[in-house]
């Protein structure tokens, strides 16, 4: 089926701008020579495909996880993880909302926890001074990688959430959700934020235990401080798919060009150094991944890149 | 006399009221039509070029075109309508020229009915089955093409019928009278004649397929793709190749989707753009169809 | 007698070959039902049907999955009922205008376009839902959320007019014009003839372009996917955010959620659901309109 | 010229379907209380000439009266544009060739005129329904199924079912279209019959392509040939001595 | 009983269009090289009758027939299952009320029965359509413009290329149903020259609702009522001393 030169991609809309942008560039370096297709079957699909051996490379906005990676072994597939970028988390409200100058993980828990559902109705349910108006929530569907993480992170297990909130796959209806609304309050990935800036506000988060309030931005995500919202986003490489020279080629290429590319599509770059370290993981071929097939809240990445790694 | 006036003049007071709020109805429709188009022309008339028409797509927005998306839509609708007008016409005639009224064709027909209301998401989850994974198909512009004619199949079948209908008996019986065998009939006379009504079913049931977007997405159309299928005609013997239609492609409705998912307001207006060319598309299927139809219709009369 | 043998071989081998082309049809239903129950076996011997449709929550995706399939039955009916309480009305008025009161040049020319309607992409209504109608509703009903099961609704419901007009106006013309003679020769007028004499005779077409309508509505993805809300949310009320069937397949087709897994699975439950509703509906138009099938 | 036994007068008139000039000049006088016979080979225009008065043409595009036809005593013109062709229908009423009644009740059907006339009280319209079907000579056959659908009548008893409906509304002229041309020589005889018997209230003009029956149910029989009214005359004096030889030879089936 | 005058003999044919007994055991012989009429009032099975001789009725379903037409030389019966319709249907032509030609050419529309019957070869075709449309007595009106839609004819002449269309055939048998029905006079006197002239070669069997016509082109002539068959004899017979009331009844013009 496959046609010759051909490098197929296929999984998470989250990482798919990246992807797709050091395709566009590759194809330009290689003069055409080589052709990278970029699908958006979701992280869950990709997967499935990615193990049914029907793609080179796999998008993922989350770590593989354990049935996935079941059915990979079954199949005989191998792959090396490699982290791309962080899309960071940025809770936004209405630029008309005059009460929140900052928010803390437990605030957020209290809004949106499970618990919360039917009970936690108005602003001043979650803190008293806060206006006696309905609240309105916005967030992506239960079945994002980015609504995956920030229940981890917030609610403290994975896809445990209130039901009760609006919920779109396309974060731009989202932002139209918010914008629209003076007593919404949303989440999504920042560069949505960053290209409305004109129509929200992100509110500034307290993490657990820590005292100032940190704005989610390219430096406070790079150098770690904007917690727990970050997280790292993937490329899954198969190991049969190394044979071929272009699939070697563009991978290589992706991480030389990453630092560049992702800024410029609006997420935020891993530093040099780990871009340098995953280049390493990958020449090594290193295969497996550092997760163990469990999401996990606030890893670092330079330790991930030097964890032992599982198939 | 005078009663009689007056009562015309009530009776006709209704009628008008009732004329006006049909015109307003008809209108309404009209009315969102224009708002839909002068919406996205507002939005992408600046991005309409030639350069957006023959430009692969791109994360720079200026930069982004569509052309991997019309050519994948125009190969795809390639697809369907080789797959689907076969057929439906072949279908058509049988119920309405050779089906004997049993309990068959009783079932035939109401599955035919029942298909046309299938959402088209169901198509998608049938074509992902069938296709990808049992056909092993994969997610080809055949996938594509084959989901599209399933899709319009129905639509075909019922506008052939519809067509096949209109045509008077005694034309039939004319032809046995003279000792025609079915097929002759139908050959010389029965399909010649409907050919009117079969291409506006045709062309309108294209016109959805050219707008669908759900069932394309289940079978898994990719997004970013920046080359052509292969090309059709090859410089070598034997001259023609079928090799596009097992590559991956995109089509205009994706393209659109995944624009308006972007976050950059740039790309909502290459969504607008190809928003306009879409309807452009469908706009001339449809005027051609109208076309066709007025020759036809001028060419053969009862 | 060799020539006519002949004949009848060739006869009788395009008679196999078009019946063949009319069975397929079958095999595309047969292929449906079985793609649908095949995967949906596997849901359901997990989750009981008993809590597929009693229970009230349908939160398949969250730590604490939930499978009662009814808030998404009762977004879709609602979303359908909204736009067929604008398609259907608006449907059959343009279909009395233009059979009955528009000049036959107006009509040749209308009909087409109100079809074009029908053919936009259903992404352009969905965006024209939320960005354009939703905001101006907004203005007249301050209650009115974001996201909502009205503004689709209607949008939706002006998208299936061309489907409802369009066979109902192929069946009042039809009514055969002397019995339209019959009515004017009374001295009635236009409004009278049509709304006591063409509507009654043409009634089984006008169920037939009704029931395509309800299909259309209920098969509709891309509009409610955009503009209802995604929430799943048992709620008869038009001004909360929805979710359909539809676009909880759509959701997640396009989702993270691991193939093989009951999360997986759960949109070929929906996808059968779907299935005979539509079904049901289109059983219910056959049996009418074989049943109230006018003489003329 | 008004005169008093005229019921209406044809002056000069002429239609066109569009391009075809289908009546050429035609004038005739319409005697009250008369049933006039117009008879003519397919295609002659006896139905286009009889749908004039009570411009069922109007319904159609592109047609075009010329002419007068006045209705007396009125002196209206049934033809002018000015005329709200309502208000002449409400005064014309017509029976078609083929039975067509609508598919409501044989109780809707007679009644239908008088509720397009707004009349909505039960007792009038049970009277009028039971004095028109009478006046059909049906109402002993369907008295006891009113409420039935029109349609599971037979065809004589469907056009008599037609005749009643016109008669309801009082008309002044009743127009009949070839009305036995579909029906068995039993059913044929009860409405040739009815025919003379309502003669005695209403003016009646009749198309038939049976020269017989207009011998046996009208007063004066009109003959037109391509469009054109080629002779007028008593009944009697048409079938015994015509004036005109194409007259002659088509009353003794040279063609037709 | 076979007699060498005889092409065909009705034997006790009845027909059913589904619950409805639509013929009732007809017994009619039809003489070799002359022209039977049928007639009688509307609805009493005329056409019914003439399509069971090419098997017409096979098109729909719920049509039964029973009795035999049994067609001479071969005797074999016409309406037999066994027998396949289109091998009838190749000996026996039929020309239909309302002309109907295919929009198509006047040299196709001729030439049809001939393309179905395998004939490719130009130079055979140009010969037969030449051939009927002269026993049409059309060729010189039409020999300038073959290629013309046969829509741009007058009805007249429509007519005929339907008969030329049949002729081109050689059929054994000619069946005519109400010809001239739709017919001005010119026309309809042609048509009835042409069927006098074809008689020297083909049988002949013409529905007609003119007794006139009856009486002017038929050698025999049988009445029919109610799906039965009343009365059959010599043309002259019918026409003078009917034996039954009923046929008196009609073709004075009691009713129908
Ligand atoms: N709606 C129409 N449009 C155009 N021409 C028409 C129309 N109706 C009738 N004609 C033509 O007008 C002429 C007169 O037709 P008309 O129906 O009045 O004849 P007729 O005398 O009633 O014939 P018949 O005995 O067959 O009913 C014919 O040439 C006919 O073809
Ligand atoms: N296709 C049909 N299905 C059912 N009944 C039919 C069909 N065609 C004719 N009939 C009925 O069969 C009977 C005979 O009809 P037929 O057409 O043979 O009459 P006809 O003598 O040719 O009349 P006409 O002079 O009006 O042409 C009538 O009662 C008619 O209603
Ligand atoms: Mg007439
Ligand atoms: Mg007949």
């Amino acid at each position: 089926v496959a046609a010759d030169n051909l490098i197929r991609i296929d999984g998470s809309s989250t990482v798919y701008p990246i992807t797709e942008a050091v395709a566009e560039e590759f194809q330009k370096a290689k003069r055409g020579e080589v052709k990278v297709t970029v699908g958006i079957s979701g992280t869950g699909g990709g997967f499935k495909k990615f193990c049914r051996g029907e793609t080179d490379i796999s998008d993922a906005s989350r770590p593989i996880l354990k049935k996935e990676m079941d059915i990979c072994k079954e199949a005989g597939i191998k792959y090396v993880e490699l982290p791309v970028a962080f899309d960071a988390i940025t809770v936004v409200i209405n630029p008309k909302n005059n009460w929140i100058k900052s928010m803390s993980a437990e605030e957020l828990k209290k809004m949106w926890e499970p618990a919360a559902q039917g009970k936690v109705m108005k602003w001043s349910d979650v803190n008293p001074r806060w206006p006696n108006h309905k609240l309105s929530m916005f967030g992506p569907g239960a079945d994002s990688g980015t609504f995956d993480y920030f229940t981890g992170a917030i609610n403290g297990k994975e896809k445990a959430s209130r039901g009760d909130f609006t919920a779109s796959e396309d974060d731009n209806v989202l932002v139209q959700g918010v914008a629209h609304d003076k007593y919404a309050i949303g989440y999504f990935g920042l560069a949505y934020y960053v290209e409305n800036k004109d129509k929200l506000k992100a509110v500034p988060i307290v993490n657990k235990g820590a005292t100032k309030s940190v704005l989610p931005s390219l430096k406070t995500v790079m150098d770690g401080t904007y917690q727990p919202l970050a997280r790292p986003i993937f490329i899954y490489v198969a190991e049969k798919a190394l044979a071929k020279p272009e699939v070697k080629e563009f991978v290589t290429f992706y991480l030389r060009h990453a630092q560049k590319l992702v800024k410029a599509v609006g997420y935020v770059p891993l530093s040099k150094a780990h871009y340098d370290q995953a280049m390493k993981n990958f020449n090594s071929k290193k295969l497996g991944t550092g997760f163990g097939g469990k999401n996990e809240v606030g890893v670092r990445v330079e330790e991930l890149l030097k964890r032992e790694s599982h198939l | 006399m005078k009663d009689l006036k007056k009562l015309i003049r009530y009776n006709k007071l209704w009628n008008y009221l009732f004329m006006i709020i049909g015109l307003l109805a008809t209108m309404l429709g009209l009315i969102l039509l224009c708002a839909l188009m002068v919406d996205l022309a507002v939005d992408g008339a600046p991005r309409l070029s030639y350069k957006f028409l023959t430009s692969f797509p791109s994360r720079f927005p200026e930069e982004a075109g569509i052309l991997s998306a019309w050519v994948g839509s125009f190969l795809l609708l390639l697809v369907t309508a080789l797959a689907a007008i076969p057929l439906g016409i072949a279908a058509g005639i049988y119920l309405e020229e050779y089906g004997k009224k049993n309990w068959l064709t009783d079932i035939i027909e109401i599955n035919i009915v029942n298909l046309a209301g299938v959402p088209s998401i169901v198509y998608g989850l049938l074509a992902l089955g069938l296709f990808v994974y049992f056909l092993k198909f994969g997610e080809s512009i055949l996938t594509g093409g084959l989901t599209l004619a399933l899709l319009i199949l129905p639509m075909v079948i019922m506008a052939t019928r519809e067509a096949i209908r209109a045509i008077p008996n005694l034309i039939r019986e004319a032809s046995y009278a003279l000792g025609a065998t079915k097929w002759q009939t139908v050959q010389w006379h029965i399909i010649p004649y409907s050919t009117g009504g079969i291409l506006t079913g045709i062309i309108i049931g294209l016109s959805r397929a050219i707008g669908e977007t759900a069932p394309i997405i289940t079978v898994g159309a990719l997004t970013f793709i920046a080359f052509l299928p292969t090309s059709p005609i090859s410089m070598d013997f034997p001259f023609v190749s079928f090799k596009w239609l097992m590559d991956p492609f995109t089509i205009m409705p994706i393209q659109m989707f995944n624009w308006v998912s972007r976050p950059q307001k740039e790309f909502q207006l290459n969504a607008a753009a190809a928003g306009i060319i879409l309807m452009v598309m469908t706009l001339l299927m449809n005027g051609l169809a109208i076309y066709i139809r007025y020759r036809f219709r001028k060419k053969i009369k009862w | 007698m060799n020539h006519s043998q002949k004949r009848k071989i060739k006869e009788g081998a395009i008679e196999t070959i078009l019946f063949l082309c009319a069975l397929f049809s079958v095999f595309i239903t047969l292929g449906i039902v079985f793609i649908l129950s095949y995967e949906s076996f596997g849901f359901f011997k997990e989750v009981s049907l008993k809590e597929f449709f009693t229970g009230t929550q349908w939160t398949p995706l969250f730590a604490e999955p939930k499978f009662g399939i009814l808030p998404l039955i009762m977004g879709t009916l609602l979303t359908t009922g909204i736009a067929l309480s604008v398609a259907l009305p608006l449907g059959l008025l343009v279909a009395v205008y233009l059979s009955e009161f528009a000049p036959h040049k107006m009509r040749e020319i209308i009909k087409p376009v109100l079809e074009l309607l029908a053919a936009v992409p259903t992404v352009v209504y969905g965006y024209f839902a939320l960005l354009f109608l939703t905001p101006i509703l907004q203005r007249f009903i301050p209650d009115l959320s974001g996201f909502n099961a009205l503004s689709p609704g209607i949008i939706m419901g002006i998208m299936i007019i061309p489907y409802v007009s369009s066979v109902s106006e192929d069946a009042m013309i039809a009514v055969p014009m002397h019995i339209r003679e019959g009515s004017y020769a009374m001295g009635a007028t236009k409004f009278q003839t049509a709304f006591k004499v063409i509507i009654p005779s043409a009634f089984s077409g006008i169920a037939a372009a009704f029931i395509i309508g309800i299909s259309r509505a209920i098969g509709e993805t891309m509009v409610v996917a955009i503009a209802a809300g995604g929430m799943p949310n048992l709620t008869a009320n038009p001004l909360e955010p929805v979710q359909t069937l539809t676009a909880y397949i759509v959701q997640v087709s396009l989702g993270d959620a691991p193939h093989g897994t009951v999360e997986y699975k759960t949109i070929f439950a929906a996808g059968i659901t779907l299935f005979f509703m539509t079904l049901g509906f289109n059983i219910l138009g056959f049996w009418l309109r074989k049943r109230i099938r006018e003489v003329y | 010229m008004v005169n008093s036994t005229l019921k209406s007068e044809v002056r000069n008139l002429n239609f066109h379907y569009g391009d075809l000039h289908a009546l050429k000049n035609i004038n005739l006088p319409i005697e009250r209380r008369k049933v006039t016979a117009l008879i003519g080979p397919s295609g002659c225009g006896k139905t286009t000439f009889l749908r004039c008065f009570n411009r069922m043409h109007d319904l159609y595009p592109h047609n075009r009266y010329g002419g007068e036809i006045i209705l007396y005593p009125d002196g209206i013109n049934i033809v002018s544009p000015e005329i709200d062709p309502i208000e002449i229908r409400m005064q014309i009423s017509m029976v078609f060739q083929k039975p067509n009644p609508f598919p409501k009740s044989i109780y809707e059907n007679v009644a239908y005129g008088l509720r397009v006339r707004g009349i909505k009280k039960k007792q009038i319209l049970d009277e009028k329904v039971e004095k028109s079907l009478r006046g059909a000579a049906l109402w002993e056959e369907v008295k006891d199924r009113l409420y039935d659908p029109a349609f599971e009548l037979s065809g004589g008893q469907q056009q008599r079912l037609c005749i009643a409906r016109a008669l309801a509304t009082d008309p002044r002229i009743l127009l009949f279209d070839e009305p036995t041309s579909a029906l068995d020589p039993t059913a044929t005889s009860r409405i040739e019959a009815l025919i003379v018997e309502l003669k005695k209230e209403v003016t009646i003009i009749i198309v038939t392509h049976n020269m017989q029956q207009a011998a046996r149910v009208s007063d004066y029989t009109a003959f037109m040939y391509l469009g054109e009214l080629i002779e007028f005359d008593n009944t009697d004096k048409i079938f015994t001595t015509p004036a005109n030889r194409l007259t002659e030879e088509y009353i003794t089936g040279r063609f037709g």
